[in-house]
């Protein structure tokens, strides 16, 4: 099977920054993404996660190479000095470029 | 204190729910491994919500719009108005950043629906009648607020790019049709339509169970609450006092307010709890979305690790003790 | 119109559970972020169905067998049957492909829980008896309809490899013990075992709330329908139309059959609930896992947006109405 | 067998609790895809223990603190106990390895809440009385056991780092606070505070449901233990007949002792439950952070898989017999 | 510690496929797999996740090479007509290769 | 934007070893974690996830290379012998190299 590369970036933030990201990638054109709640800890404190608004979430999205580069200046420019936040990019194969 | 000041007090204190709050604030305090699942949370809101809503509109269509709409009017007026004062105090008392008092403000006149509850407690507890319908308060004073403190904040704040520029319609959209909104507004004409028979039909749920989850519920917000003691020390002492002083004051005139709006004295104590209470869920959640400039810290831990519990233990009783000094 | 029929849709329209569905149709529309958590779904599914199954069971005990097992063989053979119909009429009048009008058709011949437990809410409204061990036919008339449909969908789909090869023994594993039978099922067991007196020990917990755990659970049901409607241009006018007539035309069928198998007004009016009402999980789940080939957006947006909301604010007291028609 | 105890074992498997169990038991064995949410199983632990701890707590403030604290300390001083003869047996009769030894005996003086709850429903069903506020023993007997099989497993295992070392210090933490036991004792002390006036207001949540919240856990309960009945293979013969044989005696000893500390036919039934029943839940979890060497396919196949349906279908009724037995 | 190159395959899909893949993973001589409940926005609209059966998982699977690309053509052949679903691999290092 | 490579940890593993590794990665110098509840599959049986006890943790930890070998030593010596569990790294582009 041929494999095309791709990147993954991953975005670990408070769940109340999610109206915001989705509406980011929807911006810079990804055309999907995943998301999870999630339990963690950080320089801004615990967050045990029971109640949503004051946890995290995790949003996994597949984009081509050079979205990712938007995505990342963005959330660098905007998203880091207002959120608690990670977000880190990864290099994928898959089979259908065209899908991202 | 006044012995039936004390007295209220105590009665409070040892109520099944305040008791579990306690309970929670020591889970949190040894770091118990008890937690709730957010499933749990998310549930417990949506029938405390569900339920009060319910029962005020069937209170509703018994006592007419007629009677509810003056002192609903009054309380969404009082709520947006709550800002408008709060503000400058943080910012030129507090010397608190723009955004940082607005954001604050905007929590205080907010309100805080378990606040209101537990007074609704309270006062079955002590046999005070109140007029039902008061729910009706509640959902009008959760939302103005909210958009006054945004406006006050955005004047200072700076969106730089489209992500956050077209906020305050969704402001404006979260105000009108946000969870807890819609849920109490929704419950509420749903019990005004189906009046008594409906509350008959659904008081094994709605009603029967209704204390006892409470108590459950205060026992998460004990932790929750608890969770952030430990940013007591980074707030100030000037948000310290402001998280009881502002809470009393309110309430004061929020008693005064309610029974000039002709309610009874149960009715003008909530009056009071609805205008002492700050909110912690959705005040939050509208500024990190409007306003993520401002500082949470701040705000949650004013709202939720002050006010809420002093409410919840001592301010109730106090509210309490107010109308009942005003109706005498 | 008959003013008795007007009557019966006003007097269901305004039950707190049917308000509640329109309360949670509205949410969707408005976009509001109230969400059921997953586990709250499936807590509230396992409680409707144990519930239902329990107090069946119980009335299966005071009843006999004797009495029982002519009308759930009619309702076994009832939902087996109505694919037989809805198949051809899909494939040729509708020009569905062979492995969606099969999907669509095992659908209709299934059954979906909730309509018929809100069937029950509204009898028990007006005041109308009916025979509580009617959660029998319920609980036989979910798979058949599955089994059929998929037989006659694999005529024309082909699974490639053995992962899709031997489904008809996992088909016939769902059929049995698949999540809602093995409950509904075991709970009717497990209430004719314990007879009246066990449902004396646990009525506080499957009856008192029953009423109001079936109002937040439609609150929720609305949300999931509600997001469907956007899929109403996907389906061609010949479902939407089909979504409304079919059920018309099996509620007819089931108020018919349970008028001959001897049941009492209200029973027949449930039977024809039975048959007239669509399933939305457990066939979509079957489909999914039988026939992947069948496209989800015809069947679910059928069963779930047109079908069961007809059903649970028209569908009901015309079904009543039919019901009353016959039976005089 | 005499009449008697086949009459109370049949009464014990009639009940809806039990029979929802042996439900659970089917599902898991027929790999029915019913599966409840994780959140779900932690809310009906909380609500459970907060009830049986809010009841018991009244029952104490009515009783009085001076007629609980004998039979209480005996309670505490049998469960520590416990594992100081469980564990020689597994050692050198058994010949387990010392931790695994430990280990075990860990869980069988520690106590299963549920298999407790079972019985006080057993005893209402059969309606003999007995002290609500044996809750206060179950609260006892948790801890104890567990830091003794912990010390006991210690001398053997070796933790090599920092992150093992520092361990018993977390494990009394744990005996204190850890989830079960703080809600437990809260909830009785909650109750106590609040007497009779708390109860009143709270039973519609606290008591009334009760039941059946019971029976709906142990379906999970069922499901969950049948799981690792494919397990009793991988722990030997002599396990096996452990797991029954050491609640029988336990269970004597403690019906004994109960009689002796002078609480009624009931309470002393109570007692041998408590001693009899072994954790599966608090000790695992203490298990696998202080003693992680031990293999828990072994604790938990005979906690679990053994020795808790058998006293929840047998024993109870069992331990029942030799209560009346031992009192006439 | 010297690490082994191994693949992480990582699918996201509806919920009703679930049998389907953990089978297709026995077939192909996967070891074990982890997956979780996700919500998800792609070109088959939004899965907002409180029924989980209109839902979405992710799963993650950690293979030989030669069994992921086994696998990818399986998924590719079989399930991506099949199912909402993506699917991509990534290069992972493990400490005890014989586990996987 | 500038990108920094470092390491993604991920570990999957019974619940009951939670304490145990978040401890460690306090001791070994992580700055945060994320953690969320999964089912899996593996050599030690099903882990269906009804009771969180009896379920499985996936944590996913952002470190510095020096550091995911540290601890990834720790895992194989300490913690592999005692609780049924996988761990894996993967190289990652991260912005802000100094919050890790
Ligand atoms: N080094 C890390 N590895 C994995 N997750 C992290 C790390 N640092 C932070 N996080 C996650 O990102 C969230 C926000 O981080 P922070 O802004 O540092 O509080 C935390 O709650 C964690 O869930
Ligand atoms: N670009 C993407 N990045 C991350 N997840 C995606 C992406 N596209 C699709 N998904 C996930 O895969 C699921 C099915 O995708 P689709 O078939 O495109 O609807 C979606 O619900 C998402 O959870
Ligand atoms: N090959 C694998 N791929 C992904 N996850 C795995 C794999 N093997 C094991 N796991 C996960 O690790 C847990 C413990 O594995 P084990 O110790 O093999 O039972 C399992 O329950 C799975 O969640
Ligand atoms: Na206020
Ligand atoms: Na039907
Ligand atoms: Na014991």
């Amino acid at each position: 099977m041929k494999t095309h590369p791709m990147k993954l970036v991953t975005v670990i933030c408070e769940t109340l920054a999610r109206e915001h990201l989705t509406r980011l990638l929807a911006a810079v054109g990804a055309h999907g993404y995943t998301l999870f709640p999630v339990e963690g800890d950080g320089s801004q404190g615990q967050r045990p996660g029971d109640i949503a608004e004051f946890g995290n979430i995790q949003l996994e999205v597949v984009v081509q190479p050079a979205i990712a580069e938007q995505l990342l200046a963005r959330l660098h420019g905007e998203f880091f000095p207002r959120f608690a936040m990670i977000a880190y990019t990864s290099d994928i194969q898959v089979l259908r470029p065209d899908k991202f | 204190m006044p012995p039936d000041l004390l007295h209220a007090i105590q009665a409070n204190l040892l109520s099944p729910a305040v008791l579990f709050f306690v309970l929670g604030v020591i889970a949190a305090l040894v770091k118990s491994d008890l937690k709730f699942p957010e499933a749990l949370y998310v549930t417990l809101t949506i029938y405390l919500l569900t339920a009060i809503g319910f029962k005020g509109g069937v209170a509703i269509s018994e006592a007419g719009l007629g009677t509810v709409w003056l002192p609903a009017l009054a309380a969404l007026a009082l709520g947006a108005a709550i800002p408008l004062w709060t503000y400058p105090v943080l910012r030129f008392a507090g010397k608190f950043p723009a955004v940082d008092a607005a954001a604050v403000a905007a929590h205080y006149g907010s309100v805080s629906a378990v606040t209101f509850i537990a007074a609704t407690n309270f006062l079955n507890q002590v046999n005070e009648p109140f007029e039902n319908y008061a729910t009706a308060f509640l959902a009008v004073m959760e939302s103005p607020a909210i958009v006054v403190g945004i406006l006050l904040g955005k004047r200072a704040a700076s969106g730089s790019s489209s992500i956050w520029g077209d906020s305050t319609r969704r402001v404006l959209h979260e105000a009108a049709f946000g969870r807890s909104v819609l849920l109490l507004v929704g419950a509420l004409i749903i019990g005004a339509l189906c009046g008594k028979r409906g509350l008959t039909m659904t008081e094994g749920f709605f009603v029967t169970p209704f204390q006892g989850v409470l108590a459950l519920f205060l026992l998460e917000m004990g932790m929750v609450a608890a969770r952030r003691l430990g940013d007591l020390k980074k707030v100030g002492i000037f948000l310290l006092a402001f998280g009881v002083l502002a809470p009393l004051l309110h309430g004061c005139i929020g008693v005064a307010l309610g029974h000039w709006a002709g309610l009874s004295l149960g009715g003008a104590m909530l009056f009071g709890v609805l205008a002492a209470s700050a909110s912690y869920i959705a005040a939050p959640a509208a500024m990190r979305l409007s306003l993520p400039e401002a500082n949470p810290t701040l705000y949650l831990t004013s709202a939720l690790a002050i006010t809420f519990p002093f409410n919840i233990t001592v301010g109730i009783p106090v509210y309490f003790a107010l109308a009942r000094w005003w109706n005498s």
